[in-house]
């Protein structure tokens, strides 16, 4: 009630007057900012002129007018200041309603360049809670640490239809996606690869692995020859296994589904990154009848492999499938980051959850952008 | 009834290429009308987010995409483009795919004749630069005019009369995403619309648009058009039915096929039940 | 039927007629096309480079208008773009490594923070829903879902323990959100897919044939 | 010295363009609004190298007379002649106005033949549709009838047919859609930012390093 009757007193004794009583200015280094900036704010007024004059005072100088703004607004930012310079700041009416109408003078403000952008202290703090995380894993897995991970159904389909085109005597084709080598998708294709050479290398089962650039050709020979030596079987390998076809993505498809209907392969695996083409080799090899697993991180992808093949590895699953195979420090230990981190994740929402449905909400306005 | 599926199975897709193709030139050349577009509830928030910049504000249209996806964003882009004109908002063009700018500039100028506005004050294209997320994150912290320093044909940002008082993001009312893939919407609600807080709408293709969802529940994007139909209900709000309007028909008549194709597909694939078939 | 009388569009035309000619099988028609489409664009974006990037932000600020003080450090691009072309001197093409290196550094970082903010922070901060909302029902179930669908499909993404018991039947529940999702992916490709096929007809009818009166 | 100085470089420039996202301080944000000027740059001439790679491998196809060399005659002819327009025949920097006989170029070859590859899929859709979706498990049985309502839902007939096919359509979008998407971009960001603290960090040897191109 106290507060209400003294805004009264201010509004009779500056209707009556001429020079309207002076609000507060509060004037701030702006936060965040790359300095020579001051920000400054104050209360709406409620008869405001039609315009501002901000004027601005060094230590030991003479007000200068530096900007006229809208009557309406209620903060400015002045981005002329120069740091380290404390400046003190007062806006004065102009224009219809603004004669006598002015400010107080506002504290003074030392405009600094920020170290730190608190703005960001949530992305902050999960990307180096991450980061530590995915550190202490790959160490521990460094270390000689083992896992134990759940199994993809994916990948025992992949042993189980080798095995079964041995038997039935044709032959496994490998399609590792269309992205060139330096893709994340392509590489971990790379790996996989690596354990189906190993398997038609042992069950000595034809291996027909198309590429699509020539540095994909390059390390996919590189891994199917190792791949072969590693079992013992560096006679079984032949150099046209894997074959360059072309770039072009038609072309390419074209060829492959050329593949497929001649040769007739019992087992399909298109395993690594896939775009529109997804569509056009699931459709040739559910028509040949053979076995097909595929596997992308491709999200628009998924959809058509998941309804024209036996097995699919959706997203993630693709990833974790190469990480199981590769038994590398760094891809291991990642993928046991991730999982720690998910639980996080599972919880901090669940939490977050609750937290607002009792109305409170902090948790939530931590992780909103500032 | 099986010997109708056992044959159906062996059809030749050739037919079912040539079925897809009557599909869609029938109805474009007869005009034979089959529903209106009605616009949904989606076209309409992408309408209203516009409706609430204020006149006489800039904003930045970014048309990342090329010929390979105008069918579905170029009546987006030039839709947007006559209802930001409409309200004399001013346009600043960006184009992160090479093959972006032809098209940016031809939407400009048909919008620019019919509302009046000239290049240079009321609208600039500021063309193509390399470098995806770079280009984004640089426009908001080194400043658009040093990461733009020219305009589509070489003239310096500082002699463009739009451009005069822009910065950064803190001068852009509003941006609006016209996309197809990488770069686009995704980049720049990441690297600009959380870091500087910007509003943006977002135009896009189908395939991509079931991915952005998540942005528009989690407040990211204010607005979000959907592949042909999505351009083709904005069009109706704008009142300027064009390519997309005009294709509707032809799309809900491909789509009757193929939900049929997909039905059809499955119960010839059903094992025969009458004895004796082979199986 | 007014047929168009510019070269351009003819020529258009049949190289779109080559294209579809693979629909009935791979001829050299199309092969003719696909490799002029290759030919043309890489003529293409090589122009387009120069005149978007390689003169206004590079020549135009090394060479003539020193307004912006840190310009000389633009002799530091110029440099490693040069050295992108050692890749063809046999002996030479680890030089070109130093030019690469620096996409490499740069991109990973960038989708750090962005992918960090975008699509880890804020997801998290709109996932975060009221789990009952008085007086409204619909939204209650909405949330409920939104959020045990989020959750049921990070646990589908969990590979440190067996997907069995309780945490079996949640994945079994992510999957089901997880195949939703791809149907509703695969609507929207089917209309994304038919919309470019409508587009590339409405071409042939208007501007070659003009059949069709927009 | 080979494998040392570009690892020092990606992992300088990836430090600072990650510390740059956190700090405003232009001690900091200097070098990191450079580094992203640069990089812009360098991409740039990876466009003309990429030309550069696809001159050489294809004159060299025509010298040894390789198969199909008649068609990589014509695209080193389209190639070189695009660039010559382009560069000396199209009003310089004016190269994209209407009129110029680079932006003839554009309309005629470029534009109209990457919008017909990608509608050649309109096709293969339609008889995927047929021949490859087969409803084998209740997931599959799910991912079909989301597809179908949003394929019937998302296009006016949809609404002839029934209006709540729409606002089910919609709905499925919203909510269910929504709640697995979500899942999965987190799921890609986790992985994209353990890869790229790997990269910077020089962790990770990729076969980019290694392998050909």
């Amino acid at each position: 009630m106290k507060k209400f009757a003294a805004w009264i007193l201010v509004l009779v004794l500056g209707a009556s007057s001429t020079t309207a009583f002076g609000f507060p200015l509060k004037a701030v280094d702006t936060p965040n900012d790359k300095g020579n900036n001051v920000t400054l704010s104050w209360p709406a007024q409620p008869h405001p002129p039609e315009q501002w004059a901000v004027l601005r005072v060094e230590a030991g100088k003479t007000y200068a007018a530096i900007d006229t703004i809208g009557g309406e607004l209620t903060s400015y930012t002045d981005e002329t200041a120069k740091n380290g310079v404390p400046y003190q700041y007062r806006l004065a009416g102009l224009g219809a309603g603004g004669a006598g109408v002015f400010s107080e003078d506002s504290q003074p403000a030392v405009p600094e360049p920020s170290w730190f952008d608190t703005g960001k202290l949530n992305v902050f703090i999960v990307i180096t809670l991450f980061l530590a995380l995915v550190l202490y894993y790959i160490g521990q897995a460094q270390r000689g640490k083992q896992w134990s991970f759940r199994p993809i159904a994916g990948l025992a389909a992949i042993e189980e239809a080798i095995g079964r085109s041995t038997e039935m005597g044709k032959g496994v084709l490998y399609v590792p996606g269309v992205q060139d080598i330096d893709d994340i998708q392509t590489i971990a294709s790379m790996i996989i690869l690596g354990n189906v050479a190993r398997m038609t290398a042992k069950y000595e089962t034809p291996l027909m692995v198309p590429a699509n650039s020539p540095a994909v050709y390059t390390v996919a020979d590189e891994v199917v020859k190792g791949a072969y030596a590693d079992v013992g079987r560096a006679d079984a390998y032949r150099s046209d296994m894997v074959r360059y076809i072309t770039s072009e993505q038609f072309a390419y498809v074209a060829a492959v589904n050329g593949m497929m209907l001649r040769e007739r392969p019992a087992a399909n695996l298109l395993l690594g990154a896939f775009f529109a083409e997804s569509l056009l080799l699931a459709e040739t090899g559910h028509e040949t009848g053979a076995i097909q697993i595929a596997g992308t991180a491709n999200v628009h992808q998924l959809p058509f492999f998941v309804v024209a093949c036996d097995y699919t590895l959706i997203g993630e699953e693709y990833y974790a499938a190469s990480a199981y195979l590769s038994k590398d420090a760094k891809l291991l230990g990642s993928l046991k980051a991730s999982d720690t981190i998910k639980i996080l994740l599972v919880l901090t929402i669940v939490a977050g959850c609750v937290l607002l449905t009792l109305g409170n909400h902090t948790l939530a306005e931590f992780f909103a952008t500032q | 009834m099986s010997a109708f599926f056992a044959n159906l199975r062996r059809l030749d897709r050739r037919w079912i290429f040539l079925t897809v193709g009557l599909l869609v030139v029938v109805p474009l050349l007869t005009g034979f009308h089959i529903a209106p577009v009605l616009p949904s509830a989606r076209a309409r928030g992408f309408y209203d987010a516009i409706e609430k910049v204020p006149p006489g504000s800039t904003v930045l249209l970014a048309g990342d995409y090329d010929p390979g996806t105008i069918a579905e964003n170029y009546p987006m882009h030039l839709a947007v483009s006559r209802h930001l004109m409409r309200r004399n908002i001013k346009i600043i063009a960006v184009e992160l795919y090479p093959g972006g700018p032809p098209l940016a500039d031809q939407v400009l100028h048909i919008a620019g004749a019919e509302y009046k506005k000239r290049e240079g004050y009321d609208y600039v294209n500021l063309g193509y630069k390399s470098g995806n997320e770079a280009v984004m994150s640089a426009m908001g912290s080194a400043g658009i005019p040093r990461t733009f320093p020219a305009d589509r044909s070489g003239t310096p940002v500082g002699q463009i009369p739009v451009m005069k008082g822009i910065e950064n993001f803190g001068q852009i009312a509003m941006i609006v995403s016209v996309s197809a893939g990488y770069p686009g919407t995704k980049e720049w609600v990441q690297q600009v619309v959380s870091r500087y807080h910007v509003p943006m709408v977002a135009g896009v293709t189908a395939v991509s648009a079931p991915e952005y969802y998540p942005y528009l529940q989690a407040g990211q994007l204010q607005g979000l058009l959907g592949g042909m139909a999505g351009a083709a209900e904005y069009e109706v709000l704008v009142k300027a039915p064009g390519l997309a309007t005009r294709g509707m028909d032809a799309q809900s008549l491909a789509h009757i096929f193929i939900a049929l194709m997909i039905i059809l597909g499955n119960l010839a694939a059903l094992p025969q039940r009458t004895p004796g078939a082979k199986k | 039927m007014h047929l168009s009388h510019q070269i351009g569009i003819w020529i258009a035309a049949l190289l779109t007629l080559g294209i579809y000619s693979f629909l009935y099988k791979d001829n050299p028609v199309y092969k003719l096309c696909e490799h002029l489409f290759v030919g043309v664009s890489a003529g293409y974006y090589v122009v387009l480079m120069y005149f978007s990037v390689v003169k206004p932000n590079l020549l135009v600020p090394l060479f003539t208008d020193f307004r912006h003080e840190r310009h000389f450090l633009l002799v530091i691009p110029l440099l490693l773009g040069i050295l992108l072309f050692s890749r063809f001197f046999p002996k030479g093409d680890w030089l070109s490594r130093w030019s690469l290196a620096l996409i490499l550094g740069v991109y990973p970082a960038l989708r750090i923070t962005g992918f960090g903010q975008g699509d880890l922070v804020e997801q998290i901060h709109g996932t975060m829903l009221p789990l009952w909302v008085p007086g409204n029902l619909g939204t209650t179930i909405g949330n409920w879902l939104l959020v045990g669908g989020l959750l049921t499909t990070l646990i589908f993404f969990f590979f440190s323990k067996e997907h069995k018991g309780a945490l079996g039947g949640a994945a079994r529940i992510g999957v089901y959100f997880l195949m939703v999702s791809f149907g509703a992916s695969y609507g929207y490709t089917v209309m994304a897919r038919i919309s470019l096929l409508i587009g590339r007809v409405m071409f042939l009818l208007h501007d070659w044939l003009g059949v069709l009166h927009l | 010295m080979k494998r040392e100085i570009p690892l020092l470089i990606s992992m300088a420039a990836g430090i600072f363009v990650l510390i740059g996202f956190f700090v405003p301080h232009p001690a900091i944000r200097d070098i990191y609004d450079d580094i992203q000027g640069w990089v812009i740059i360098v991409v740039a001439f990876t466009y003309v190298l990429g030309m550069a790679n696809l001159l050489r491998i294809n004159t060299e196809q025509i010298q040894r007379r390789a198969k199909d060399w008649p068609y990589k005659l014509a695209l080193v002819l389209s190639l070189i002649a695009t660039m010559i327009v382009g560069f000396f025949f199209s009003r310089g920097s004016h190269y994209l106005d209407d009129g110029t006989g680079f932006s003839w170029i554009y309309l005629t070859f470029y534009s109209s033949m990457s919008s017909t590859m990608f509608s050649l899929l309109a096709f293969f859709i339609a008889s995927a549709a047929f021949r490859a979706f087969r409803v084998r498990s209740v997931e599959a049985l799910l991912l079909a009838v989301a597809a179908l309502i949003l394929m019937i839902g998302r296009v006016p007939i949809g609404n002839a047919i029934h209006p709540a096919i729409p606002q089910i359509a919609d709905w499925l979008m919203e909510i269910p859609q929504n709640a697995a998407k979500r899942g999965i971009l987190m799921g890609a960001a986790l992985g994209v930012i353990a890869t790229g603290f790997r990269v910077i960090l020089g962790i990770e040897r990729t076969y980019g390093e290694g392998g050909g191109t």
